[in-house]
């Protein structure tokens, strides 16, 4: 068994090289199935370019002019030959590089994304290995409760009521808008804050119910009978070594949550107004912005594709058992 | 390279099952392990072969293997003289039914939302036999197990206990009256009590339906009990195999030997046992050069790293594999060496 | 600190269950003297695990314990929680079943092996690593030093095993409880533990129990024997006697039912009818009664008490078995 | 997002504060859609309030300006505009010394350049079609001749409202994308920094023709797309302006919490628009039985509380307004009527409604869904559309029964014209009536007010009788702000004059 | 974990089933109900609630009675999330299932699809599917379905793994069991608790997700009442008439706790150590 971990880089590598190979079909597949959607919707960008008063003899001539006219498959294997030289084109909507334009937008998500993973696992990780330490007890009940309210909240919802409590009652923070990190760090949180609170309301008990759940079968290992009949102090007991082995579904669940908030704090962003990726989406689908969301699409698959990547790398890293194995 | 030479069978009848050059391979995080490793024996009408060794020696992959559950990679398993690793997927259901397999974890194998009626009836169900035979047959298998079918037959596998479980796993290999029987680790399960129960159950339907047995487990009391040849198995290979009696009786091969030894007796009195082993079975992905067991043989010699001994007979129905087998060359016992990398510590 | 190492009165411990109360122990009473090595054997089910753990405070969190424990002559049933805690963790040792599940994967070894030494004794970090180190090499563990850093899973079973018993000796108690510490391993690697743990109690003149479901682990390694069954103790003595002569009619069924080595092929084995009983239930009398062959009248109202014969062997039974066992 | 004709009259919102001019003052006003597409004045179709409208007042300035309720044309950066007695030649004429913030001079051929480009298929602009077959000679550095086509007395409204913003021409010469990326006008602000989606600082033009104007260093645009809570951002002090787009309602809701609304009412607004080309409603009868079947004032209400039902195609300040109430009254027994006579020719009335997403449109589609589906013989279905669907399938293919627009009809030019005019650029009813055309001509042509008046009574009388369309609430042009904010004027169709904007008080 | 929820199962998971049986009676009977048609003006718009009998909770900004809308809006939701969680439930554990018994390359590809689906944007699928079919129902149903496939192909993936390392599934093989059997008979059935259990949860969500839909603008089209559709309405009068928003959240946060809650409890009945497979 020792041995074990000698033959490990050569496997591993195998193991990296069937992932990629399945990732690179993923994106492939994700890629494919966007184009051939936006292909589908009816509508076509030169209308939203053109507008109302447009002709259809206008259209038919721009769309011939961005090639909207080709068939699918050439379209496709254009986008993706310059994919590959790392051009995605130009938005349709602004004449804007697309990749220019994601990446303006892409650090607003990113930083409410990961201030709502952050604010949630601060409140998820005492809560929960506290309230699976006494599973029935008082602070349990309470916690379970309020995880099961809290997650009953649509996150639109929650938006509505903390811009009326925290911005328009008490004017702590702004109602909407944006400050980046130029503005300095202290405003930019100010901003930063609400949103990330609303999007963190949703995700908090999915991380809290998780570690509760692990807490209490950690609980029940030996290790941890092993540790209390050697008569070491309880909460060295919760922390040492009942949160331990937690540690990594909680690490990846936080990564799903990350990029599940990266792909979807559409309805945040909006309430909000940050000029954010779900933003850019919700107004590029509607005018068939077809560079940009496909650009999106690629950002997202991209993100899933990594975030499980370095899940995994996470793991490999992180867990000593997969580490030598 | 074979592993046992076909001619001297002590039955002049073909043998019911012939193993040659058994392989299988399995996948692990870290590599391909091979975990059977050209293993070979036969197993003749109304016998049982005994398969003993410890975890992770491949004996439980060697019996199902032999079942094609899943098939081996390589070698042959002759079942009543048909090749069974050549047969298609529909075909060898065709076979299933004489071959049956007894489990280790008797809840494991029965599926839990069944009824213990429809379980046993499950296989001849599948064997398309008519149904109005079923039910009888069900019935008398149940029977023959010491169940009383009217009153277990509607209950579910979790209403009963490890025994009973075992009983109704029995039960439902016996009633498609097969000719071989894998039975692996049947009795790991049970406690001491009820395990014999089971090993008496299983002599009594050997016995009445002629029934051939490949009886696989860690338990050397148990093996020796059950088993007329027996085949001790290291390391994905079988380092010993034959008649019972002069296997326990007089081991040839220094596994065997340490194996019997270490055997806790039940008896206070019983003589002190010979030096421990050293060390633990390496890993199998990465199986030692030459003798698989030399890395921990008190006898070993250069030689064993070199070449990998091959299976030789030392008595009648009586195989070795090794070069310094313990039947020819008698080395005292004394003179291997005594001390273990572990610290000494013998019965008081 | 003179007297026994370890008086257990009249213990019980009874579990609330949806099919009524568990009485997985039951009234036990046990004397264990240092360097003595006492074998507890018995069937799953019977409560032996249950025992040692609540001999060590350890009894599932809604049972209801009562009885007297004394350790050393200290009362652990009259301490507070955490004091209680506190002197078993520094006084009682304890080997469990699987040394996988007993450490904690995601911490080195040498860090589990020195928290305790750490927290009780209030060793630096190093002094706590030069001890890990020291205790490693004590049970057997090769190359000690660099082993430390290793995890759990590194190791083999036998020593993963070797690593539970540095821990549970890392604060030299007077007491180890090996807990079905070889069952989960290899007879090969079983000899090796057993052997180690013996030893160890030998050397430092630790109290050992050694509990078990094999007779043939406790037959070679236990100075006194006691045999459990439903939560009881039915046959205590010397090794010798309860092996040797049982009196106990489910010892002498349980010794017959054992496939033995020296025994020619196909023997057939006595067999204990039925299965060992529900703990749930509350019938009175013997426990063994509905499974015995010798059971009368009084064995179906009247729980037989624990006697005493000469030699400290004691049975509860009213219809003992005589003779020697096959 | 609201669609809008791209064209307004004259009119002006006089303040009485006097704003401070103080140095360092920043103010900023709240918008609702980005300029995505940049801010090429040659390339905007979408010139509502909310949009692109006071992005381009800020940067480019205003060459004349219409006022709101009026529809008055005033001069801005231009001096003045002037038709001769047919209404076919215009003569313009600029300010002296008045120069772009690149230093290229705003003279004759600068206006030249941008309206010939305009013109120029090539360019695409959607504006083309306002300059077609005019001509343009500069006939001084400061006078500009303007040829049109035929007659149009209101043309000067035209250029007040559509093609008022005028951009450098050396810096559209040199690189057109990159101008609309970086607009470079003669207004009071020029563009300092963009954040796409997020916000646009413009800094004080020091340049600027009018001396000590702007008032405002500093004027920030930002986007919020939720209109509630571009009134919560002034409400909470993040801005000091904002425009909240169409709905009435918001303007109480403004008011409700202690903020400023300076507004313009204005004539026609949103109107309901039948296809008359195609059926069921090339069928009178059918668009008499909708009409008929509705309470205007229920559906004003209903759609836009707070807001009443307009009783005319022309605002009440409107010279043309008729003075009583012409619009249909409910008549629901007569609208049964008509539906049972529909039914009875084997035509029962069965449409679907067209509606984009918003919430004025949504509701207005389920109000009408919810009033018709009371009577019998007739079935309603909603359909919403994203914007480029809308654009394509109502606007540009005409495949629609019933959807609506929003036309604002200070004078009726030149909005009811496009609108009306059997080749207007967005009558998308496909509606044809030469007497309305004639009268439309008429009113167009003559510089006689009388005439006009006439003209426009009759284009109103064809109008309720065939009802092509039917306005469906008052127009009020708004913009919501804080009462720090100052000299607030709006022009156009209600986006402010930027120059006059000024921070009282701090 | 295993005695929590039976224990507080008690009032709380009798309140929770009771105010989903009644949603559920009310969705399936409304047609036998006394209630005004959903899209027909019963009075004056924004109408107080308790101001007038019947309509006791008055009407929303068309005049439309508040409590017909939201029990046909009750009607609306289940049907979507009760729908888009069968289609999910069904096509992610037949894949599931599918992925642990065949392994190997069916196994990848099956994972590459599910995958793909995760990595799929949703609101473009959402968006581009209601704009290439006509948006409704169906069409939601669809959708969402598609796009929770993978939590319930992981979940039934793990649950028939962990059959098939419990022997019995070999052990019918071992009977001689053809592919359909061991799958159909043998595999599947001990699948179907964990998956119906966490079907219940996801419901929950999918009731959620319904409602930020409508919110954005995407949702059931006009003029049918989906709670989220009644929510995202009622906001234009937030200020004005704040039981328009109220009313319909308090029926969706209801639903949704009482769905988590039953959902939970089933699910430690039937897999004590699940954790949350979302």
């Amino acid at each position: 068994m020792t041995a074990g971990a000698l033959a490990a880089p050569r496997v591993r590598l195998g193991r990296s090289a069937r992932r990629a190979a399945h990732l690179l079909a993923v994106l492939l597949l994700v890629t494919l199935a966007a184009a051939a959607l936006v292909d589908l919707m009816p509508g076509s960008p030169s209308a939203a370019i053109l507008g109302p008063t447009a002709t259809p003899e206008q259209l038919a001539a721009m769309d011939a002019e961005y090639g909207f006219d080709r068939p699918f498959p050439v379209r496709y294997l254009d986008w993706v030959g310059g994919l590959l030289t790392g051009d995605l084109g130009r938005s349709v909507q602004s004449g804007q590089p697309v990749l220019g334009t994601i990446l303006e937008r892409l650090p607003v998500t990113l930083e409410i994304a990961l201030l709502a993973v952050g604010i949630s696992l601060l409140v998820a990780v005492p809560l929960g290995v506290y309230s699976g330490a006494r599973v029935g007890g008082p602070l349990d009940r309470v916690v379970t409760a309020g995880a099961s309210a809290l997650m009953s909240i649509p996150v639109f919802v929650a938006g509505v009521v903390l811009i009326y409590l925290l911005a328009l009652t008490t004017g702590w923070f702004p109602v909407s808008g944006w400050a980046p990190l130029s503005a300095g760090l202290a405003e930019n949180l100010r901003f930063a804050f609400l949103p990330a609170v609303a999007l963190a309301v949703g995700e908090t008990p999915t991380l809290l119910r998780l570690l509760r759940g692990d807490v209490v079968a950690t609980l029940r290992e030996d290790f941890v009978r092993t540790a209390a009949t050697r008569g070491l102090p309880r909460r060295y007991i919760l922390f040492r070594h009942v949160l331990r082995p937690s540690a990594l579904p909680l690490v990846t669940m936080a990564a799903v949550v990350f990029g599940r908030l990266l792909a979807g704090s559409v309805v945040v962003e909006s309430l909000f107004a940050l000029p954010g990726l779900g933003g850019l989406a919700l107004q590029s689908i509607p005018a068939k912005d077809i560079p940009v969301i496909q650009g999106l699409v690629v950002l997202v698959a991209i993100t899933y594709v990594v975030v499980n990547m370095l899940v995994d790398l996470g793991y490999t890293v992180l867990d000593p058992r997969t580490r030598a194995r | 390279m074979t592993s046992e030479p076909p001619t001297p069978l002590p039955r002049p009848e073909p043998p019911l099952l012939r193993v040659e050059n058994l392989v299988k391979r399995f996948r692990v995080p870290g590599g391909v392990i091979e975990a059977v490793s050209r293993v070979g024996f036969t197993l003749g009408r109304a016998q049982t072969l005994g398969l003993v060794g410890e975890s992770g020696c491949g004996k439980s992959t060697t019996g199902r293997a032999v079942l094609q559950l899943p098939p081996p990679d390589a070698g042959s398993v002759r079942f009543r003289g048909e090749e069974l690793t050549a047969l298609s997927r529909r075909d060898m259901r065709r076979v299933r039914p004489s071959l049956q397999i007894v489990w280790q974890d008797p809840r494991s194998a029965l599926n839990p939302g069944r009824r213990v009626r429809d379980l046993v009836a499950e296989g001849p169900v599948i064997a398309g036999r008519p149904r109005a035979e079923i039910a009888g047959r069900v019935d008398a298998a149940l029977a023959e197990v010491g169940l009383n079918p009217a009153e277990v037959g509607d209950r579910r596998p979790h209403e009963f206990s490890g025994g009973q479980c075992q009983r109704i796993a029995i039960a439902r290999a016996l009633v498609l009256e097969p000719d071989l029987l894998v039975c692996d680790e049947p009795v790991a399960s049970l406690d001491v009590s009820v395990q014999a129960q089971v090993i008496n159950l299983l002599q009594d339907v050997k016995a009445r339906h002629g029934l051939s047995l490949l009886f696989i487990s860690h338990d050397l009391g148990v093996v020796r009990n059950v088993s007329d040849r027996v085949a001790v198995m290291y390391l994905g290979r079988i380092v010993e195999i034959g008649d019972v009696d002069s296997v326990y009786g007089a081991p040839a091969h220094p596994y065997t030997r340490a194996l019997l030894d270490a055997v806790p007796v039940p008896d206070p009195l019983a003589p002190p046992p010979g030096p421990p082993l050293k060390g633990e079975v390496p890993s199998p992905l990465r199986p030692p050069s030459g003798c698989r067991f030399r890395t921990r043989c008190p006898l070993a010699q250069p030689v064993c790293a070199e070449q990998a001994p091959d299976l030789r007979p030392v008595g009648d129905d009586h195989q070795v594999a090794c070069h310094f087998s313990l039947k020819e060359s008698p080395v005292s016992r004394s003179s291997a060496p005594s001390r273990t990398a572990v610290q000494d510590g013998g019965p008081r | 600190m003179k007297g026994p190492l370890l008086v257990v009165e009249d213990l019980r411990c009874h579990i609330p269950s949806a099919r009524g109360t568990v009485r997985a122990v039951d009234g036990v009473s046990l004397t264990l003297a240092r360097g003595q090595v006492l074998g507890l054997v018995g069937e799953s089910g019977c409560g032996k695990s249950t025992l040692v753990r609540t001999l060590v405070g350890a009894a599932p969190a809604r049972a209801s314990v009562s009885g007297a424990i004394t350790v050393s002559g200290a009362s652990l049933t009259d301490m507070p929680y955490e004091a209680r805690r506190a002197f078993v963790g520094r006084h009682v040792g304890m080997v469990f079943q699987d040394p996988m599940s007993a450490l904690n994967p995601v911490v080195p070894v040498g860090r589990q092996i020195g928290e305790a030494v750490r927290h009780h004794h209030g060793l630096s970090r190093a002094a706590a690593r030069a001890r890990a180190a020291d205790l490693l090499e004590q049970v057997g563990v090769p190359d000690p030093g660099r082993r430390l850093r290793h995890y759990p899973h590194q190791f083999s079973g036998g020593l993963r095993q070797r690593i539970t018993i540095a821990m549970a000796l890392s604060c030299d108690p007077e007491l180890l409880i090996a807990d079905e510490a070889t069952t989960a391993l290899d007879v090969t690697v079983q000899r090796q533990i057993l052997d180690l743990l013996t030893g160890l109690a030998r050397d430092r003149g630790m109290g050992l129990i050694m509990v078990s479901h094999d007779l043939g682990v406790i037959a070679g390694r236990a100075d006194e024997t006691a045999v459990m069954y439903a939560g009881r103790i039915v046959e205590r003595g010397p090794t010798r006697e309860v092996f040797g002569r049982a009196r106990h009619r489910y010892t002498d069924a349980l010794l017959g039912a054992i496939p033995r080595l020296d025994a020619p092929p196909h023997t057939r084995l006595r067999v204990i009818p039925g299965a060992p009983p529900d703990l749930a239930g509350t019938a009175p009398g013997c426990a063994f009664a509905p499974r015995c062959p010798a059971r009368g009248e009084r064995c179906e109202s009247e729980s037989p008490p624990l006697q005493g014969e000469s030699g400290g062997h004691a049975h509860a039974c009213f219809h003992p078995a005589e003779g020697e066992t096959t | 997002m609201i669609f809008l004709s791209a064209a307004c009259s004259a009119g002006t919102q006089p303040q009485g504060d006097t704003p401070a001019t103080g140095s360092g003052s920043a103010a900023t006003v709240v918008l609702g859609v980005e300029a995505v597409r940049g801010l090429d004045p040659a390339h905007l179709f979408n010139l509502t309030p909310s949009g692109d409208a006071n992005r381009l007042s800020a940067i480019f300035g205003v060459l004349f300006w219409s006022d709101t309720s009026t529809g008055k044309v005033n001069p801005g950066i231009g001096e003045s505009l002037t038709a001769d007695d047919d209404g076919v030649e215009w003569t313009m004429k600029l300010r002296e010394g008045v120069t772009f913030t690149d230093g290229t001079p705003l003279d004759a051929e600068a206006v030249k350049f941008n309206y010939e480009r305009i013109a120029d298929p090539d360019t695409k602009s959607p504006l083309a079609p306002l300059l077609e077959g005019v001509t343009f000679e500069a006939v001084g550095p400061r006078t500009l001749v303007i040829k049109l086509k035929e007659a149009n007395h209101a043309f000067d409204r035209v250029i007040a409202t559509n093609l008022t913003h005028i951009g450098s021409p050396t810096a559209i010469k040199k690189d057109a994308a990159a101008f609309a990326q970086n607009p470079v006008g003669a207004g009071p602000f020029t563009l300092q920094d963009w954040v796409r989606d997020d916000h646009m600082t413009l800094a004080r033009n020091p340049g600027y023709f009018e001396q000590g104007k702007p008032l405002l260093d500093t004027l920030t645009f930002k986007v919020i797309a939720d209109p509630a809570q571009r009134i919560n951002a002034v409400a909470s002090g993040q801005a000091q302006a904002a425009v909240p787009g169409s709905d009435l309602s918001f303007m109480a809701r403004a008011e409700g919490s202690g903020l400023k609304a300076a507004k313009a009412p204005a004539g026609g607004g949103p109107m309901l628009i039948f296809n008359t080309a195609k059926p069921p409603f090339d069928d009178l009868r059918a668009r008499q039985a909708v009409v008929l079947a509705l309470d205007t004032k229920e559906l004003a209400q209903v759609v836009d509380p707070g807001s009443t039902p307009p009783d005319s195609l022309y605002g009440t300040s409107s010279p043309f307004h008729p003075g009583t109430g012409v619009m249909p009254e409910q008549d629901t027994a007569r609208a049964q009527e008509l539906l049972d006579e529909l039914a009875a020719a084997g035509e029962p009335l069965k449409f679907t409604i067209s509606m984009p997403a918003s919430g004025f449109f949504r509701r207005t589609s389920e109000y009408l869904q919810s009033r018709l589906s009371t009577l019998k013989n007739l079935q309603v279905e909603i359909e919403v559309l994203d914007n480029a669907s809308l654009d394509r399938q109502v606007f540009t293919n005409r495949d629609f029964a019933l959807s609506a627009q929003i036309v604002p009809v200070a004078d009726p030019e030149p909005n009811l014209y496009k609108l009306l005019h059997s080749g207007g650029q967005t009558n998308y009813m496909g509606y044809r009536n030469p007497d309305v055309d004639a009268a439309l001509d008429m009113g167009r042509g003559s510089s006689d007010e009388g005439a006009r008046r006439e003209a426009y009574a009759e284009v109103e009388r064809l109008v309720v009788a065939d009802l092509p369309v039917l306005p469906i609430r008052q127009q009020v042009a708004y913009t919501v702000h804080s009462d720090k904010l100052s000299g607030l004027t709006l022009h156009g169709d209600g986006c402010l004059l930027y120059d006059r904007l000024g921070l009282a008080g701090s | 974990m295993t005695n929590t929820p039976t224990r507080r199962g008690g009032t709380a998971l009798w309140l929770a089933s009771g105010w989903l049986g009644l949603l559920g009676l009310l969705a399936l009977g409304v047609g036998l109900l006394p209630l005004p048609a959903p899209d027909a003006p019963v009075g004056g718009p924004n109408l107080p609630p308790f101001a007038s009998f019947p309509e006791i909770l008055g009407t929303d900004g068309i005049g439309r009675s508040v409590l017909s809308r939201l029990i046909h809006g009750a009607r609306i939701s289940l049907t979507v999330s009760i729908g888009a969680t069968l289609l999910a439930a069904v096509l992610g554990g037949l894949l599931g299932v599918l992925a642990a018994y065949l392994r190997g390359f069916a196994e990848s590809v099956i994972g590459v699809v599910l995958d793909a689906i995760l990595a799929f944007p949703p609101l473009l699928l959402l968006l581009a599917l209601a704009a290439v079919v006509r948006p409704g129902v169906g069409t939601l149903v669809a959708s969402l379905g598609l796009l929770f496939v993978p939590p319930f192909a992981r979940l039934a993936k793990a649950a028939a793994l962990a059959r098939l390392n419990r022997e019995y599934v070999v052990a019918a093989e071992a009977l001689g069991a053809g592919h359909g059997r061991l799958l159909f008979r043998e595999l599947m059935p001990g699948c179907v608790p964990p998956v119906a259990s966490y079907a219940v949860v996801m419901a929950a969500l999918m009731i959620m997700v319904e409602g930020a839909l409508s919110f954005l603008g995407v949702g059931i089209p006009p003029p049918a009442p989906s709670w989220g559709a009644m929510i995202a309405a009622g906001k234009d009068f937030l200020a004005m008439s704040p039981q328009l928003v109220l009313v319909p959240c308090a029926a969706m946060f209801l639903t949704v706790l009482s769905f988590n809650t039953v959902g939970e409890h089933l699910r430690a009945r039937v897999d004590p150590g699940a954790g949350d497979a979302r």
